[in-house]
């Protein structure tokens, strides 16, 4: 359906499909294998009628092995081919973690540069289903902590597509992390491929009084607390990073240098997360000398996910918390 | 055995002795897991619950047979299709009801939901939303046994799919090389979600998986409750003996999706049909030659059970958020 | 042999197998189990001697399967035992994450608190022995992001002893990180059983100028660093968290108040490592107020470790680049 | 196979004929593999390089005769006791000894070193320090062939104590599943570091394990070269006919340590002893008639050979520092 500005809108769900689907038509070498993939289209839908449309030989169903799935990434993309693997849930990657970590990302450092690994492990993320705490879990940030791995988390549909097709073309193993929430949520997506350079952040909305740096859904209840906020006359600026790893901090910087605040928003848990991360990149960049007030992350408590539903929606930041807090760094109440 | 359509068994043992009492206490439970599943499904498309929750109807004699041949010292690992197991096991369908809608009372406190349901001083160590992720737990309850030096048993629930997990494979051969008293019972219920077994593994029976342990491996007719229990209690009498793990498949079947979103374009319901022919308890009724009116009485029963655990879990309170940091480390 | 002071040396590795002994002594519940710990006497000689000791049902050596080694721990800590695993090295624990991760730190949340996981899994990590890129992973800070485990890292023989008891004390599953480097260093260990209470960090040398937080080989390295600078007149204050996770920061934010400036040193990789935790808990705390200077980070390159030695002894920090950035840092020089 | 004096052939198969001079080039190259070792062992005792390395001293005829049936279009994944695969897959014995010496002219650039050598343009995906971290791969490797639709196949190698990791059971079964061109040949040296096989698994033979995944499982006598290439033949051509994978298990044994830190404290001399007089380069000569004298000349070639290497990697310079980050990304 198209947008007020005549943009198409579909949802997140559809524009990972739909750039699946156009690599496969755009780059013979590209093929999806994972659990439940075929005719039941993914836990989650995203490859939806796709075995009917490629084939069992493009979109392979596999038994549950999650190591010999994510080996078999990487011993197709050594040899030629483009695999894009999908891991039922983020939280199994826990099976997979050798050949990812150990194989797939330090290959071609081993090899002197001699071998490319390009693959895609894509895998939906996070809590907000009651699936409980053996399915719902952010580990992305372990992923920014292995150099020779690529970390995406798309916020949007448009980024989605954008980000999965130039992942999918990248020559380095990438892991691309959806979120289950998301997939329902919909936005304007060009028909015609194109790609979103892997590694650029994105100025998610413009705002002078304090830098909200946010990752996947954190990035779309950050927009939701903007608008609270921007009633009370605070304007925030939400940066999203979208490549967690190898990311340009650049326009982070300069934001936070512009606004001298800052506040870092994941799902994840807080202790160790990427915002960590962030946080650091920050107070060790120009931008110190700029800060009015410490540098705050509103994370995941350091819990499991709960199955009760109320305690699950106050394990993680909600948008009353990112309001709550951007108020406070921005009235100096801390 | 001997009413078995499956030419699947592959034990020459005469048939144990269940006592009409055993039989019918069986049955019971047996409609207590039904009755339990189809109030949970209700419970669940009334939005009650949230989450999602994988039944096992039509599966109820592997659980009431595997646990019925077990004693209350043994322990139990079990798997995300566990109500089943968990109510054969003897838990109280009032506390999982209250766990399976949240509550503080329920036997996690809220926090597990379906999927993790556990009692532990029960000997209960859980079900597992990770296929085959109580397998390698089972290697350190049979060493655990066998340090203490007791009588007891562990045995750990999978599913067809799950035995295509590398834990499988070293798990079943830590066990079998230090003879421990693991029973690895795999319900064959003929999918992995949306593969069917068949395309899963290139071998016939899961059981012939044995042989690459060099343990014992038996199919049986998961769907006869009695066959189920020979098998198991056959298994717990080598393991008690020192005579090491035995892996037991039965063969069964899911008659509901593998989990909510579930459209089961993977199989037919002609198939679904078929099985449906060999339902469990109207076999385990049939064999005890309850009439009409005997079985809906029992049905009855079971049914107010369940009603009264669906009272006790909606009484029940929510547990406090600010309590939410519990449990987390001892 | 006696100290300068009397109290008896003993190595790093002594230290580790005199707190495995002990336990073992005290405690009939402790039991170890690992791939070649038992007559071989563990691929680093951890072990060596204990087989004999204590028989083959007390030090247990298992196939190459490292999922069903930590699965076995977990099973036994749930019936009643405690016990200790060994992973061979560090980099393999990629393939128990999932019985680590999704069922030892998770159980007892899941189970609402009402069982226990009492277990120890140690593992060598660290480079500097030329043993490349899969076995030379410094992973400590993914275990920093995984509520409901402890992680501990010794960096001296006295702490190795004294954490490792108390690790096999704690009623929770705990990651005990030894340094493949420091096995062979000496320091004075009590002969008699003690622990050092998991959780509490040790100011390692008082100084001054700059506070300079270290894990595992790095503090004897900013020791020796501390050295050279004393020769310049800088002092500067040294302190080891010794457990990661959970890590009670108060002294460490103290000694930055007090010096005004902070060096934080690993040798995991630095993007996402476990520095910048360290980071931010001292921006976000009132030594942000105190800082005199950005908040620094010296870890190991964002890279696999390579093979050549050279290019390892790059790899990471080593004394001269401790001395050169807590110069910098000290003169204002950054 | 005639010779062999395990009774553990399983084929039937009559011997396929190697030439004399295909045999006589074997033993060359199982004469460089066992000098390029003690080579290695050398230079490590001398300081020359750090690290650990894996020596296959004593296994030479496995690795000839299984490359020796294989096509220079298809793959090999090789294990941290890979010198010998490497060799015998045509790699070049000065860049590997570079590449062991950890200089900017190896076959890694000295980033990877003994346990990871690698030459991706002749189809050597690696060596691999991860024991079965080459199974999981070699799934994938076949997937492509079979998308490619090429006539190559892929052959992994592994040892004993790989086949009980649960990569083993997961590569396997997959490979099986969809009738893979791979090759799964398991190095059984008897000893997994210091783990005897027979106390690791509760099974006489690993090749046993092939039923469990409904493919072909083979053991043959690991020290007799042309057994060893019968087998690998044998299943290639099963591999290129769409018949699927097939695990081979090779007898063999290593005489050294299981790296430079190994007492061997596991085993005896006594049992080391019987198996230097199975020795495979000493028997091929000996089947091959050849003369006390024939057969130094050919160790001095290999020997000669084997100086030039070092002579170019100690004349090689060593990576420089400022490329340091090189190689993370492409
Ligand atoms: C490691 C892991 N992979 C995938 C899943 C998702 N999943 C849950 S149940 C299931 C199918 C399991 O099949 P089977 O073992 O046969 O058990 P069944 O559901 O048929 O009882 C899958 C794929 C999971 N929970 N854990
Ligand atoms: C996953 C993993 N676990 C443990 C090790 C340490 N390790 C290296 S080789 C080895 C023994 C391997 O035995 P086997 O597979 O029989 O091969 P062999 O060394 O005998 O050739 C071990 C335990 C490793 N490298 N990788
Ligand atoms: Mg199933
Ligand atoms: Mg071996």
């Amino acid at each position: 359906m198209p947008s007020a500005n005549g943009t198409r809108e579909i949802t997140y769900v559809e524009a990972v499909r739909e750039a699946l689907t156009q690599s496969m038509q755009a780059d013979e070498r590209v093929f999806l294998i994972g659990e439940d993939i075929g005719v039941y289209g993914g836990a989650f839908g995203v490859s939806a009628g796709m075995h009917a449309q490629f084939g069992g030989e493009r979109v392979i169903d596999t038994p549950i092995s999650e190591a010999a799935i994510v080996g078999a990434c990487v011993g197709a993309a050594l040899t030629g081919m483009r695999p894009v693997g999908e891991i039922q849930f983020m939280d199994f990657i826990t099976l997979g973690m050798e050949q990812l970590v150990l194989q797939a990302a330090k290959v071609r450092f081993m090899f002197g540069g001699k071998a490319t690994v390009p693959m895609v492990l894509r895998t939906p993320g996070g809590s907000g289903t009651g699936a409980a705490a053996q399915h719902s879990e952010s580990l992305e940030t372990w992923f920014t902590h292995v150099p020779g791995l690529k970390v995406v988390m798309p916020s949007s549909p448009y980024d989605a597509k954008g980000l999965l097709m130039a992942a999918i073309q990248d020559e380095n193993p990438v892991i691309f992390v959806e979120h289950k929430l998301l997939y329902k949520v919909s936005g304007p997506v060009p028909e015609e491929p194109y790609t979103i350079p892997l590694g650029e952040p994105n100025i998610v909305r413009e705002g002078k009084h304090l830098t909200v740096v946010a990752t996947s859904i954190m990035v779309q209840r950050a927009k939701q607390a903007a608008e609270e906020l921007a009633k009370e006359g605070v304007e925030i600026e939400i940066v999203d990073p979208r490549t967690l790893n190898p990311f340009d901090d650049a326009l982070m910087i300069q934001s936070v240098v512009k606004t001298g605040k800052a506040l870092v928003v994941h799902e994840a848990v807080k202790t160790s997360g990427y915002g960590a991360e962030l946080v650091s990149r920050i107070v060790e960049s120009e931008a110190f000398d700029y800060l009015e007030a410490p540098v705050r992350r509103l994370a995941g408590l350091d819990i499991p996910i709960p199955y009760n539903r109320n305690l699950e929606y106050h394990a993680v930041p909600q948008v009353e918390n990112i309001v709550a807090e951007a108020r406070k760094l921005v009235r100096g109440d801390y | 055995m001997a009413k078995s359509k499956n030419a699947q068994t592959s034990q020459a043992a005469a048939k144990r002795k269940l006592s009409e009492k055993q039989l019918h206490d069986m049955l019971y439970t047996m409609m207590l897991i039904r009755r339990f599943e189809e109030k949970a499904l209700d419970l669940y498309s009334l939005g009650k619950v949230h989450g999602t929750m994988h039944l096992s109807i039509g599966q109820e004699a592997t659980a009431v047979g595997a646990s019925g041949a077990l004693t209350q010292q043994d322990y139990l690992l079990n798997t995300h299709r566990g109500h089943g197991h968990c109510l054969a096991w003897g838990s109280q369908a009032d506390l999982m009801m209250a766990e399976f809608m949240g509550k503080e009372t329920g036997y996690c406190r809220g926090r597990g939901g379906s999927m993790h349901i556990a009692n532990v001083d029960a000997n209960n160590l859980g079900a597992n939303g990770i296929v085959a992720g109580g397998l390698p737990i089972s290697v350190g309850v049979g060493l655990s046994i066998r340090a203490r030096n007791t009588e007891q048993v562990v045995m750990v629930v999978f599913g067809d799919g799950a035995s295509n997990e590398g834990a499988f494979h070293e798990s079943i051969n830590m066990a079998s090389i230090w003879n421990l008293p693991v029973i690895f019972l795999c319900e064959n219920n003929q999918y992995a979600m949306s593969m069917p077994v068949e395309k899963s593994m290139n071998i016939d029976r899961i059981s012939d998986r044995a042989a690459a342990y060099g343990i014992e491996g038996v199919t049986v007719d998961g769907n006869d409750v009695e066959a189920v229990y020979e098998a198991v209690h056959n298994a717990r009498q080598r393991a008690v003996a020192g005579k090491g793990p035995t892996l037991i498949e039965c063969n069964t079947y899911r008659y509901m999706g593998h989990s909510k979103s579930d459209r089961q374009a993977y199989r037919t319901r002609d198939e679904v049909k078929t099985w449906m022919d060999k339902d469990p308890i109207e076999r385990l009724a049939g064999n005890l030659g309850m009439s009409k009116d005997d079985k809906d009485s029992l049905f009855k029963k079971a049914e107010a059970e369940i009603e009264k655990a669906v009272e006790f879990a909606e009484a029940s309170p929510e547990p406090d958020v600010a309590d939410i940091m519990e449990g987390v480390y001892a």
